[in-house]
């Protein structure tokens, strides 16, 4: 099947570093089901940037609000104990 | 007639008398529930061993558990018996009417206070070798349900194997 | 604790009956006497075992009673059958009171040479250490290989095999030695692959450990003697072999236990 | 040759400062831990004698309603709602004016344990590494429970229980590895419990283990014990079937089912079994089985001493059983902690991550902080000890 339901989501940090380490804390965790979801994530300057791929919708629904769930924790670590 | 006294319970004399050649089997019988004796039918022991094991049983049975029989007499043939139900035990380890061979032990008194004269044949001593003269080891091997595979090449194998049984019985 | 266990055997046992405590494990106190509990002992350097399951303090008194009953019972119970298969070689059993948790079993074993120590497969392999590789090492340990191979053929699992709990007979011509299978306190009838696998690795980790040096050629000629026993068996015996085998390389991978989860 | 002083403290100081966060399970623990550096540490195996200053040891768990367990997603939820303010309150209480300056070294559970909680933590255990520039130690949260015992009670050898929701085993050392000796072949002890209090609908706070374990002490029946069965295989033991049996008791007793001749009289209706006989008969067999597996374990490797870890040693009752058996063991002890570093928390992880990082253990990559639901005791190398 193809990874055809997309989205790409873009998140401003503070400044470079703090985008780098979002991508760093997210990078090392496997995807459990390669075929059906694939998730990129890089830094632009001081934007974050994650692509995601998936087979449908909700594979694609969980796959991100995951990320999300994970980026509330980086973003509020950051914000208390930088 | 042989007196043993097992370590253990040392206050209980045992007295032993195997006879061969009995005649009067059947009058016996007519008076049996009056002899205070366990009468068993020595085709069904093949050694010493076998039924002292039984009277061992009998006694730890009476001393820490229970009682099943009315006496320590019909204990010892139930715990010489593979089973649990006290008619089968009388049946396989009583004497019939027929038998010529028994055995007769008394539990609990002193053996100048014992007579054996209600039976009728030859006192022979009480050994493994005359025991094992008078047993008939097919009818050992079936009453005890031995294993079909079980072939014991001595006399002393067949013993262990029916020991075995005894110590397990209905436990 | 053991004055206490002791006290209660010889209690137990009455002054007829003097006894000597030889080892204390988990679970029973092993003890010898010289004194049959029934028959008339005809030769005087005889002694009889007798292996005794106390009662736990820290247990309640209903469990204790349920266990020691059950487990002296099951003991016998498994003596008893193994002695009905041809070839296996086990101590007789001679008593057993299930209700205060006692079993009179026969001694077997002897002392060896030159202050070795009494005759189980350690010792036996501790005295032969400076000569390893000899033919009757070799043909022992195969003899010990067969003893289990026999067992497992069986369907029976001992539970705790370890050299101490196999012991050395001197056969009667005296030249060799007949391995026993001792203390079934752990054993179980089982059909699974899995429990022979353990037994297998569990006697296989008693060498190494006892006898690293030579281990690796022990271990091999105790494997010889199994697999003998199931070879006799034709395409049946060689199939349930390579099952079992293949069971124990599994078992030792992952060191006994499976994966476990958090 | 055990070294634990291998890496030197950070800034020339003459004491390490770990802090240590745990969420295998419902409890989020963060702890920090300070050991003085010692010249008895640079030869020798004295890990159990860290001398360790625990500066601060905080805990939240995540409790559900009467009747029902933890799912992995909530209790997640409930790792990432606090585990910042956790780990301000750890820092703030340790008195650590910069973490960036004053920690060598950020412990996390990297399993065994519910995988999406474990997650949620180790996320955090990255971002501050990456902000403080701090390095990272994945450690084993069976190890965890162990050193923090063995530093506690100072017991140097023990043979160790350890009895928590997700775990039933006898471990001892031998060789570097905590080798499992025994084990549960189904379902946890900790997990018999809880399930157990969630059939009988008791409160899960503060634990459902600690209600059945006050449920038990009200018994009036204590000379008749419920008869449950007794399943002990050697070193191992099963529990699932006891379980199946003791939950069919309690819904027969709620439902009234007079036929049931265990519980009811059969001439008068009467109730001959309460809910705590029941408690307290399951208590009383649990754990006479697990004293049975820790004696024969004592017995195997000769071992005069036991340690009880996991958040099941803290009952009071296990304790006791298990110091009758050592005293009757030729005087042998029993070391237990009590519910501070039972029950999973942040120190422990901290203590272990510590000593791994003294002997020089760091991860270098963040590939290898990824969490694993599945982590044997036996897989973890221990260089601290001979």
């Amino acid at each position: 099947m193809n990874l055809d339901h997309t989205l790409k989501l873009e998140i401003p940090f503070e400044d470079a570093k703090q985008a780098n380490i979002a991508v760093d804390v997210l990078k090392p965790d496997p995807i459990l089901r390669p075929q059906d979801f694939q998730v990129s994530y890089k830094a632009r300057d001081n934007v974050f940037v994650a692509e995601f791929e998936s087979i449908d919708d909700r594979v694609l629904r969980v796959g991100v609000s995951n990320v999300i769930d994970s980026l509330k924790t980086i973003i509020e670590t950051m914000d208390e104990l930088s | 007639m042989t007196t043993v006294i097992l370590p253990q319970f040392e206050g209980t004399e045992i007295n032993i008398a195997l006879y061969e050649n009995v005649k009067n089997s059947k009058e016996i019988r007519a008076k049996i529930a009056d002899l205070p004796y366990a009468l068993i039918d020595a085709k069904a022991i093949i050694s010493g061993e076998q039924l002292l094991s039984a009277i061992h049983r009998a006694l730890i049975e009476v001393n820490y558990n229970k009682m099943r029989t009315k006496s320590l007499h019909s204990e010892c043939l139930l715990c010489l018996s593979p089973t649990s139900n006290i008619g089968d035990a009388f049946k396989k380890f009583g004497i019939l009417d027929n038998s010529t061979s028994i055995i007769a032990v008394h539990i609990g008194a002193k053996k100048e206070e014992i007579n054996y004269d209600f039976i009728q044949g030859t006192c022979i001593e009480f050994t493994d070798e005359n025991l094992g003269r008078l047993a008939d080891k097919d009818y050992i091997s079936k009453i005890y349900k031995l294993e079909k595979t079980f072939r014991p090449e001595t006399n002393s194998d067949l013993s262990r194997a029916v020991v075995d049984a005894i110590l397990l019985r209905g436990l | 604790m053991s004055q206490e266990i002791i006290d209660t055997v010889t209690q137990y046992c009455t002054k007829n009956i003097p006894v000597t405590l030889i080892s204390q494990g988990a679970e029973a106190a092993i003890f010898t006497t010289p004194v049959h509990p029934y028959l008339q002992n005809t030769n005087e350097d005889e002694v009889y075992i007798i292996k005794y399951r106390p009662s736990k303090k820290y247990r309640h008194p209903t469990i204790n009673k349920a266990l020691t009953k059950h487990r002296t019972l099951s003991e016998s119970r498994i003596l008893a059958k193994l002695f009905q298969i041809k070839g296996i070689k086990v101590p007789k059993l001679i008593a057993c009171d299930p209700y205060n948790g006692y079993i009179w079993l026969e001694f077997l074993g002897e002392d060896l040479p030159n202050g070795f120590g009494f005759s189980n497969l350690k010792n036996y392999l501790w005295m032969n250490a400076t000569d390893s590789y000899h033919d009757n090492v070799k043909n022992t340990l195969v003899k010990v290989g067969e003893q289990i191979g026999l067992l497992h053929w069986n369907d029976y699992c001992h539970g705790d095999l370890t050299s101490s709990n196999i012991v050395l007979v001197k056969t009667e011509s005296g030249g060799t030695w007949e391995p026993h299978l001792i203390d079934f306190g752990l054993s179980s009838i089982s059909n699974l692959v899995e429990d022979k696998g353990v037994d297998l690795y569990v006697l296989e980790r008693a060498i190494i450990s006892t006898h690293s040096s030579f281990s690796d050629k022990y271990n091999e000629w105790i494997l010889e003697g199994y697999s003998n026993i199931y070879k006799k068996h034709g395409k049946a015996g060689n199939q349930r072999l390579t099952e079992v085998l293949a069971r124990f390389a599994d078992v030792r991978m992952r060191g006994r236990k499976r994966s476990m989860i958090g | 040759m055990v070294n634990l002083n291998t890496i030197p403290p950070k800034n020339n100081r003459e004491y390490y400062i770990a802090i240590g966060l745990e969420g295998s399970a419902n409890k989020l623990g963060v702890g920090v831990v300070k050991h003085p550096r010692l010249a008895s540490h640079q030869s020798g195996d004295n890990s159990h004698i860290c001398k360790a200053e625990i500066l601060s040891n905080i805990r939240d768990t995540y409790i559900t309603p009467p009747g029902e367990g933890f799912l992995p997603r909530d209790t997640a939820r409930h790792h990432r709602n606090w585990v910042t303010r956790i780990i301000k309150r750890a820092i703030k209480e340790a008195k650590l004016t910069d973490p960036k300056l004053d920690i060598d070294v950020i412990c996390f559970t990297k399993g065994p344990g519910m995988g999406a909680p474990l997650h949620s933590v180790v996320i955090a255990a990255r971002t501050i590494s990456l902000l403080w520039d701090v390095p990272l130690i994945g450690v084993n949260h069976c190890v965890g429970h162990i050193e923090m015992g063995r530093e506690i009670t100072k017991a140097e050898n023990p043979v160790v229980l350890y009895v928590s929701g997700g775990n039933t085993q006898v471990i001892a050392y031998s060789e570097n590895r905590y080798r499992i000796f025994g084990e549960t072949l189904d379902v946890a002890i900790g997990n018999c419990l809880d399930r157990f209090a969630r059939t009988l609908k008791i409160s899960n706070a503060p634990s459902p283990g600690y209600n059945i374990e006050q449920l038990a002490k009200q018994c009036k029946n204590k000379d008749r014990l419920i008869q449950l069965p007794y399943t002990v295989k050697g070193m191992d033991l099963s529990m699932s079937g006891i379980l199946a049996y003791i939950d069919s008791l309690a819904k027969d007793l709620f439902k009234e089912n007079k036929k049931n001749k265990l519980l009811f009289d059969q001439e008068t209706g009467e109730g001959l079994v309460t809910v705590e006989d029941l408690c307290y008969s399951l208590q009383e067999n649990l754990f006479a089985m697990l004293v049975e597996i820790t004696e024969r374990a004592m017995a195997h490797v000769n071992a005069s001493q036991v340690l009880i870890v996991g958040g099941v040693g803290s009952n009071v009752r296990l304790q006791e059983m298990m110091a009758q058996m050592c005293r009757d063991r030729a005087n042998g002890r029993v070391h237990a902690t009590d519910e501070r570093f039972c029950i999973d928390n942040g120190v422990m992880i901290a203590q272990a991550g510590l000593l791994q990082y003294r002997m020089g253990d760091v991860i270098k990559d963040l590939k290898d902080t990824v969490v694993t639901q599945k982590f044997r005791t036996d897989e973890v190398y221990v260089s601290w000890r001979e």
